[in-house]
């Protein structure tokens, strides 16, 4: 579907959605992976856990829905599908960790060429740590997807040959979903798996990865 | 991915393969599966490991399996019964493996598998036969050995009733070995008394959680 | 030993000591013990090492027993949010030391405290600052850092309903920490809405067996 | 209550039962130990585990009352108490072996004069080793009751110096309830605690293990 504008939000989300298999366990990440529910097709029986204890978490709540015991991982107000299910929190990040969410997508500061992830801490002298459940999720789940700009606002890429950033997980992301482009990270290098408003010519000239045609 | 609802038990244990580790639900005849057991069985995968707590009893079920000379190598807590006479046979004559495992570090082990836990120092068994020859360390006085996860291809599960999404609950202490066991294994098959619709199982007392399960059989 | 039904919540906490670690249920603010916490500030105790998912919120609860200086030491996984000025300005200050943990292994680790586990071989946060220092071992191709258990000398857990025993169950997403807190510390103290009578749980749902609870109070 | 004559399986059973105070949390093993539910008082409030998955565990089934799916450790069908509770596997150990029981009570071959205890394997050539949780029972509760006759059917001790069976747990039992004489096993040594039906010099006479007089 390669074209000559780059994405919107929601246009990377939906094409993250059409990338799930029907059936499939998936968590969202805070911030822009959340978006991706929005546009699971209908009836795809993909099913979402939040790490804070659920299975089968429905939509936002609307305002006459809020109960302040169901919650997802963003704390924001969520609902309950038919065949939810609730376990404490040692159970369900064991369920991350011992690999059986089919899909996670996730947010990031930066992904090196090798599949490295940081997307939990800027490293910024007086910044404040926080990790949540980002390290599990990273390592955790079958596929690791990353949703994120291709360029920081200063124009350098995010997809790096190493992350300056502090790291999230090692070698643990499998596809990156960009404004601009997507790219599976595999042991054959990068390969460009669709481009947006951008060359690829432009688009190794601004990268510093080696990059495989796909 | 989806759970398939299977319409017999041999179809559910179609592809068990030969040399495969089939985890065992039950404890007694508690929680035991005695339907997907005989359908592997008639299915006639061979060179097994079986892990299970008890090594069969009497004529049936497991102990059919190892008659049958289906099993390579059990690892269990306790074979020795006073029905076990399949086993004892067996073991005596040389011809199945025993691994003994401390009930406790049975079902932790499997947990370790399911939750991604590469091993753990555990205090079951420290200074006994059952932990020659294993790292032990020294932590805040106490003195643990290293266990690791035990995994399994397949593992065969006896539960009470099941929704169409796969989520499962057990009945009373027939869950025992189950839900562990659901979490350790490539592929959990859940033989259940009852197929439910979705949604009618109460989400708060749901016991295996549907990613744990990948094919129903009423049985 | 026995649940007390305590009448008050400052009768529930009044034996917290100065110095002791309390494990702090809730995940914003579902399932986190309000009553107990402001209970706590009323009793005074400081010095605490305090071990929950978050480092408070806005300026009520354990913001509060951070505002009033009680808190040496913060162990959790996302410290910093949108409200958490009262943690920040200390923090920044040097007034209150950090220890960062992935919200899984804050889990699993308490999770092992509870269940006797001496260490764990543990997959997150391999090669990333928060394994620096740690011990690593390569098992079967994989690397894993070794964690150590969290145990609490109180836990103080929010929940739904609790039964004259002090059997306890959940509600929702408010479920969890609650539940490994309980059995991580020497003494638990749970919060529920209600307590109703022993039989009236249904005994294939309850999740905090009446053996990790010690106090009970209505809040 | 020192008296002389050697006590039943009963009067044994009855003293353990004494000695567990109201409330308390505890796992009868398999044999002997289980006739200690029988001794229990009135409104003691002891909760009996069972490690197959269960707290506040009933009497034995009677015949209209059998349930399959409701056994205890021993696979005899048993009854629930209201304010049960069911948990799997690796939950129920996780209880014994994180040292959540008051009490757990044990039948045994031999007991060493520092609290190693041997239950589980006779060690003989030929037998079937098979240990279920007695290992775990072994090193999980607070105080570890053993229950057995002092002296073998050949009238050898079984408080010895070192234990000649293959060990269960190391340095685990803190009181031994025998049918002529009751010992603390304590870090100042074997104390005798009462006797029934045998002098204290004969006491001494007949065992290895140095005692002291309690």
């Amino acid at each position: 579907m390669s074209r000559d504008q780059a994405l919107s939000k929601d246009e990377m989300a939906a094409l993250v959605a059409k990338d799930i298999a029907p059936g499939s366990f998936v968590n969202l990440g805070i911030g822009q992976p959340t978006l991706v529910a929005d546009f699971l097709p209908e009836g795809s029986g993909v099913v979402l856990h939040t790490e804070n204890g659920m299975l089968n978490m429905g939509p936002a709540a609307t305002e006459g829905e809020v109960d302040p015991d169901l919650i997802n991982a963003g704390k924001i107000p969520v609902t309950e599908l038919p065949g939810a299910s609730y376990f404490h929190h040692a159970d369900s990040f064991a369920m991350m960790r011992g690999g059986h969410l089919d899909v996670c997508v996730l947010g990031a500061f930066q992904v090196s060429a090798t599949g490295d992830l940081a997307n939990w801490h800027t490293g910024a002298p007086g910044a404040i740590p926080a990790v949540g459940g980002a390290m599990d999720l990273a390592i955790g789940a079958k596929s690791v997807f990353v949703m994120m700009g291709l360029f920081a606002k200063d124009g350098t890429p995010k997809l790096v040959l190493d992350c300056t950033y502090p790291l999230t997980g090692v070698g643990c992301v499998d596809r990156v979903y960009t404004d601009v482009a997507t790219f599976d990270i595999t042991s054959d290098g990068v390969v460009v798996t669709d481009t947006f408003g951008i060359s690829y010519d432009e688009l190794t000239d601004r990268l510093e990865v080696p990059l495989v045609r796909g | 991915m989806r759970v398939r609802i299977c319409a017999t038990a041999a179809e559910a244990v179609a592809d068990v393969a030969d040399g495969a580790t089939v985890l065992i639900g039950g404890f007694g005849m508690a929680g035991m599966p005695v339907q997907l057991i005989d359908a592997l069985i008639e299915q006639g995968a061979g060179d097994l490991t079986v892990v299970s707590n008890n090594a069969g009893n009497g004529d049936a079920g497991l102990a059919a399996l190892l008659a049958k000379g289906r099993v390579r190598k059990v690892i269990c807590s306790f074979p020795r019964q006073q029905d076990s006479w399949v086993f004892d046979g067996l073991y005596r004559a040389g011809k199945v493996e025993l691994e003994l495992v401390p009930q406790g570090n049975l079902a932790e082990r499997m947990r370790a598998a399911g939750a991604g836990i590469g091993a753990f120092f555990c205090p079951t068994g420290v200074g006994t036969p059952l932990a020659e020859g294993k790292e032990t360390r020294e932590i805040d006085g106490r003195t643990y050995v290293l266990e690791y996860p035990i995994r399994g291809d397949v593992a065969l599960v006896g539960a009470h009733r099941a929704d169409r999404m796969g989520n499962v609950v057990y009945r009373k202490t027939a869950r025992n070995f189950g839900p562990v066991m659901a979490t350790a294994a490539t592929t959990t098959i859940v033989q259940v008394a009852e197929v439910v619709e979705t949604g009618e199982l109460d989400p708060e007392a749901i016991v295996t959680p549907s990613i744990y399960v990948d094919r129903i059989v009423t049985g």
